[in-house]
């Protein structure tokens, strides 16, 4: 199992670490989206483990629901009013915490943006200054997405994309990239909001499947949904007929695609965001220069590679590139 | 001279009469706006009443079924039970920590609903006892309830991959899935309790008027808390089928099966502010709701415009409820 | 005050039996006294008689003694042991029945229903009682066809009912239950002529089985035919007591109106 | 005689009666909620009564008091406005299109008025006219508007960057932004409506007690339009602030709204069942629930703490209202 | 339908002024007839009394002229002119004041705010009006003391009152303001000797200053008391009418049982 990329960084943490606790502690604020999702749930776990490896505390704090812009913009006014040395988000939308970026920007307190970008034109006007931005472009995982679609049904069909919340930025981004992403062969025939609910979803799945009864496959925007409509495939009896391709690489889903269930997942990996994140924020409060945008790992999971991934989950099975820790060393 | 002055007034019942009634519109009208609403989407697409359909159709309104039922008890006493999706969760989640834990399905059923009972209770003593309004007391119970399950299961899901609870949802008598049939047998004991025993009459009578119920010697207390009792136990069995239908027992806030379960009840002609209340006409608000979706996904109607024609729905629905007053 | 020993002579009531004491009982709301140091008997067997302007405080002493409201303080004793009322359904179980004067119907409920509020007839199923609707129906048009010339059909809810034909509903209610005390605050206001005999032949017969009446009303010539004993109420306190056989309507209005006693 | 009697009972009321007066406390509880709430956060952490707190705080609360204020117009009539958050949302897209368009901000803040104004008035219209409850209708209407939102905007946020709408939130008189002093301005006006002007008391009769109200020549149906109508444009207010807040115009809902506004309201001590309402209670109501949310992300309690601890504090605050009855 | 001709030649109505008449109203909720075919006529600066047992349809009658209900058939002329009122709003407008049976009052506003319902004093400040709250508790405080003996505070909400108080409160509303014809709903019903002797003086003088009033009232010595003109009802129907001066107790109470007249 030859995950260098991880197995090196833990390491390094852990010697950073010990580099760390000589100096005085840091204390770091991360405002992260939704609560209930696993996804989110893998990045604060990167925060978290990153923290006591480079022996910095974060407080993280998350929005209420998915939805919740105005309820995480309140959080980051609640921290920002504190003494933190440096600020991780993820905002829910681009432009909901400007606010508060704009309070810690006059601050000067160093701000890492992470997963979902915050808006360049709404930052410029407001005044906000962002140390670094590491996340993944939604749309380039929907293009994967898209891409693994037209490459598993050759000769072409009909498919159908199950989003998150209806108007949702990161759902309409993945869907637009699978759009893009899937040949001319592939044709999305209805796209449905399942409000990202795995339940909602597999009714949503479930009565597509009636619709449509020559559907070839399904892209999903999150795994939890994905999961959800790889059952309503299930119980329909198509499993393996039916293609189903979700976002986001959490466990659960690893598992699917390794059990067939699911034909591919497009894993994002939060937890090595988080632990960019804080790695960022080490770099950026010891006065280093960071590169404006990092991309984090994005990478497809497919049957083949499941069990590879399976095995070094939260963190990517294949290599990738780290310029934080390089500054933090 | 006295007796056709009797007669005037106490004639009895008749099918004009009924016809001009009130209450019989109120309680039929979900299912007149079901068979209005099943009529359309057949015409406009034939796949809508084949009988896979159809089973899909009623294993998915199985849960909010259940749901509404507890919800219409709640309600009848003019109480609201805002708690009742995220207790479901809480549910959901105890029984994925039991299962995990290595319990079976019997015991991981049976805690399910116990802590959802529990959770239910505390809500009907808080309301009772401490006199406070039961929006408050609900709402606190939301956000504890979606707290606790994110405590216990660390905010992950559980994969709960267990062939008898498959089949709750994959297999049953004929068109009708096990999840449907529990359904059905939870809104029939629903109906006798609420129509055949003193409970349900005390329960009305605590809706339509605390102060004479009290009066008479019955305790609002007790059954203001008995009805928050059902509640949290029907959304324990609902847990028990929405981890059989997904698969696993997450601690995701089900926030739809929330305004759902309320819409279903009050499709069903029972009024928010208690003291009247039918089974049936839930039953039939539940099923108009998860048949306007399904229709509405047939149909393939865009995702921006299903929201405005659900809305618009649900409003030409309730307009046959119009002769209410 | 100063009147207080005055009255206690004057309640006209001689020793023997008795089914209910209230001693000194008080109660506010707010800054308004509603009862002040109430003190009256009820005989088993006997009408009595309860008079007093409006706001005067009746319907409240009703309602302390049904359980309704708890006394600030004072005492009441029922049947011989001093009770604690904590809920009406104490006051009930007691064998106390009341037909209060905001009648205490449920709206929703139809005529039958509210006639067996908590009082049911339930055929057992097992470990199972199921209502016997049939037979309560049946019942209930019995008891209101015995009061009401416009006999009301019983399945038609309350809410529909005209002012009089409600007040038969809770007078056949408290009647047709067996209690030792039955309570009736103003139990004829809303009804007409005929159903007012109907509903003194009703008292009348209720006394002649044994059972004590206590009956609020503004109709002295009412009390003068029904009672034995007649208490007057004048703002919160119980001014006086009188055999009806020994008094007049025109000392009655007096000890109302506050010409007499005070 | 007489004149004893008539002191015994009309004594005005002085301030030991009021204090058992169960309608000033309910009144009042949401304050002394606050105020312990206030007391205890200070007390753990002391950068909660920092002026920069208090100041973001503040300017947090009033979209929620807006909310609030035509939440209570509502309820007082016995109904409930479950649209309001996404009628808000509604007239946010409109705005963002106008902006976009170029119309400029006050063009741009007109439309979003009277779009969300337009949504309110149908409400009202619909419930008053049509006869169908409340609940159905703003629910629908919920549907609806987000279902408007989506198509309108094509389901994409616009981002509005505007120097004078930032400086709602970010400029104002002291620890008092510009946005606060709105919500201010807002629940002034309402309070002199609901208790100074004739409105305001055929508003209170109408929820009290719609027959009598009705006996009385108070034409219901006319109260009812125009509370919807008032609850629509205090959300078109809301949309303005919401824009500025955020920096952008989102169809997607913020559902979050919806349930704190009605439980700032009955936090506030105004019954669901109408007739009873005050503007001060709502007030500090939202207020206590900003503070609430505020103060546990200072106190850094772990995200999955968080729900149960709101749960249990809005109960707890809830017990100072049991005086209510 | 045989006794329709007997009665309309026996309803004792001299020829002359009429404010209001009814012509052959009629009125069923459901199967239950409430009103069949009911004419009366009313005249200006007279008391005219309705009466009838429990459910005979005297409210639903005036329900029907206060504009709550719209008759099935038949039509109500009011001052000259047929009306057609669509809501209690209309009837108010022209004159109609009503002292419901159910009171109308709403239970959470306080009395004073009960009494202005709707004809709130107002200060114009500018284009807006606001409440004379002072203004409407001093005349309130006025106009109940007028009829009460315990007057209630007039700041506290009508939850709270006794029944003769609520009522007290419902007959000065609607006498309070100008109208034409004040109909009262079994007025007296819950009122105590000395509040019925005032309200009694209230009524003549409603008529001394040219007022038609119509009083229901189960009260036969206080209907002989008080009224002109007597119209019987009997389920649903009007069984007739006389001159009060030319009739007796015994003949209405005939009329009401059936004993005479059908
Ligand atoms: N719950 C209450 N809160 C406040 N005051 C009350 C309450 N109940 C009664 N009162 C007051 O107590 C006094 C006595 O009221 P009560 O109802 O006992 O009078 P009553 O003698 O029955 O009069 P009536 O003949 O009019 O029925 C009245 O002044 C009334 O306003
Ligand atoms: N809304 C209604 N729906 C159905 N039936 C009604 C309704 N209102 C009245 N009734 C019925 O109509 C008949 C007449 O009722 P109404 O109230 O007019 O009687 P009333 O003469 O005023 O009697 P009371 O002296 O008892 O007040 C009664 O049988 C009553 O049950
Ligand atoms: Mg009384
Ligand atoms: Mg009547």
């Amino acid at each position: 199992l030859g995950s260098c990329g991880s197995g090196g960084s833990t390491e390094a943490a852990a010697a950073n670490g010990a580099q760390a606790a000589g100096r005085a502690p840091q204390n770091y604020a991360a405002v992260i989206k939704g609560l209930d999702n696993p996804f989110f749930q893998t990045m604060k776990q990167g925060i978290d483990d990153q923290a006591k490896t480079s022996g910095a505390t974060v407080t993280v704090q998350a929005a209420n629901s998915i939805t919740d812009t105005t309820g995480q913009a309140d959080k980051l006014n609640g921290l920002a009013g504190q003494d933190f040395s440096c600020y991780i988000v993820n905002p829910i939308s681009g432009t909901n915490l400007i606010q508060g970026l704009a309070k810690l920007s006059m601050m000067n307190k160093p701000v890492v943006n992470i997963d979902s970008p915050v808006d360049p034109t709404a930052a410029k006007s407001a005044n906000v200054k962002l140390a670094t931005y590491v996340g993944t472009d939604n749309r380039e995982a929907g293009k994967m997405a898209g891409q693994r679609m037209t490459t598993v049904l050759p000769s072409g069909g009909d498919v159908a994309a199950i989003g998150g919340i209806a108007g949702d930025v990161t759902s309409g981004a993945r869907i637009e990239g699978f759009t893009q992403g899937v040949g001319k062969n592939v044709k999305v025939v209805q796209t449905v909001a399942a409000d990202w609910d795995r339940q909602t979803a597999l009714t949503a799945a479930t009565n597509v499947l009636r619709a449509h009864p020559n559907l070839a496959g399904f892209f999903v925007a999150n795994d939890d949904m994905g999961l959800g409509v790889a059952r309503a495939v299930a119980d329909a009896g198509k499993t393996g007929k039916v293609k189903v391709i979700s976002v986001d690489g959490i466990k659960d889903a690893l598992q699917a695609v390794k059990a067939g269930t699911l034909e591919a997942t497009v894993a994002q990996y939060p937890y090595t965001i988080g632990q960019m994140g804080v790695e960022a924020c080490q770099a950026a409060t010891s006065g280093k220069t960071l590169p404006a945008s990092v991309a984090a790992p994005v990478e497809l999971v497919t049957k083949d590679t499941a069990d590879k991934a399976l095995a070094s989950t939260p963190k990517p099975f294949g290599p990738y590139q780290d310029p934080y820790k390089t500054l933090t060393k | 001279m006295t007796n056709t002055t009797t007669l005037r007034a106490s004639g009895g019942p008749n099918w004009s009469h009924r016809l001009k009634d009130a209450g019989f519109w109120a309680e039929w009208a979900a299912l007149v706006g079901l068979i209005v609403l099943v009529i359309v989407f057949q015409t406009l697409n034939p796949t809508f009443l084949s009988p896979g359909n159809i089973a899909s159709m009623l294993v998915a309104a199985a849960i909010l079924i259940i749901l509404a039922v507890g919800q219409t008890f709640v309600i009848a006493t003019a109480g609201i039970d805002l708690s009742i999706a995220s207790v479901m969760t809480l549910g959901a989640v105890v029984f994925g920590q039991m299962y995990e834990g290595g319990h079976g399905l019997g015991v991981a059923s049976l805690m399910a609903v116990v802590s959802a009972g529990v959770a239910g209770a505390v809500n009907g003593v808080i309301v009772a006892r401490g006199r406070i309004t039961d929006f408050i007391v609900t709402l606190g119970m939301l956000s504890a309830a979606s707290g606790l399950a994110l405590i216990l299961s660390d905010g992950k899901p559980v994969t709960v991959i267990d062939p008898l609870l498959l089949r709750l949802s994959t297999s049953g008598i004929g068109i009708f899935g096990w999840s449907f049939v529990i359904a059905i047998v939870v809104a029939v004991v629903a109906h006798v309790v609420l129509f055949h025993t003193r409970f349900g009459t005390h329960l009305l009578a605590t809706g339509g008027s605390p102060e004479s119920a009290t009066a008479m010697g019955i305790s609002t207390a007790r059954i203001k808390i008995a009805v928050y009792l059902i509640s949290g136990l029907l959304a324990g069995i609902g847990a028990i089928l929405l981890v059989g239908r997904i698969g696993a027992a997450e601690p995701a806030a089900n926030t739809a099966f929330l305004l759902n379960s309320v819409a279903a009840v009050v499709l069903g002609g029972v009024s928010l502010f208690g003291g009247r209340g039918t089974i049936v006409g839930p039953f039939f608000g539940a099923l108009l709701l998860i048949a306007l979706v399904n229709g509405l996904t047939l149909l393939g109607v865009s995702q921006f415009y299903q929201p405005l024609a659900v809305g618009i729905v649900v409003v030409l629905a309730a307009l046959l409820m119009r002769f209410q007053k | 005050m100063t009147e207080q020993p005055q009255v206690a002579e004057q309640t006209g009531q001689p020793s023997g039996d008795v089914l209910l004491s209230c001693d000194d009982v008080s109660l506010s709301f707010g800054n308004v006294r509603a009862l002040v140091d109430v003190s009256l008997t009820l005989r088993p067997g006997e009408i009595t008689a309860l008079v007093g302007d409006n706001g005067a405080g009746k319907s409240t002493l009703v309602r302390c003694i049904s359980g309704i409201h708890r006394p600030d303080s004072g005492t009441i004793t029922f049947d011989g042991r001093r009770t604690d009322f904590h809920s009406p359904e104490d006051a009930r179980e007691a064998g106390i029945e009341t037909v209060h004067q905001n009648l205490a119907l449920v709206e929703d409920l139809t005529v039958w229903q509210n006639l067996f509020l908590n009082r049911e007839i339930v055929r057992r199923l097992g470990p199972v009682g199921l209502l016997d609707r049939r037979a309560m129906q049946s019942r209930a048009r019995e008891m209101v066809s015995a009061l009401a010339v416009n006999v009301p059909a019983v399945g038609s809810r309350v809410r529909r009912l005209s002012g009089g034909q409600r007040q038969a509903v809770a007078i056949c209610r408290a009647a047709g239950f067996s209690s030792k005390l039955v309570i009736m605050d103003e139990p004829t206001a809303a009804l007409g002529v005929q159903e007012t005999a109907r509903v003194e032949e009703l008292v009348f017969r209720l006394r002649d089985e044994g059972h004590a009446v206590l009956i609020i009303s503004h109709n002295f010539a009412q009390v003068m035919r029904l009672s034995q004993q007649v208490w007057v109420m004048r703002a919160g306190r119980c001014v006086g007591g009188r055999r009806t056989a020994e008094t007049t309507g025109e000392e009655i209005v007096g000890l109302v109106t506050g010409a007499i006693g005070s």
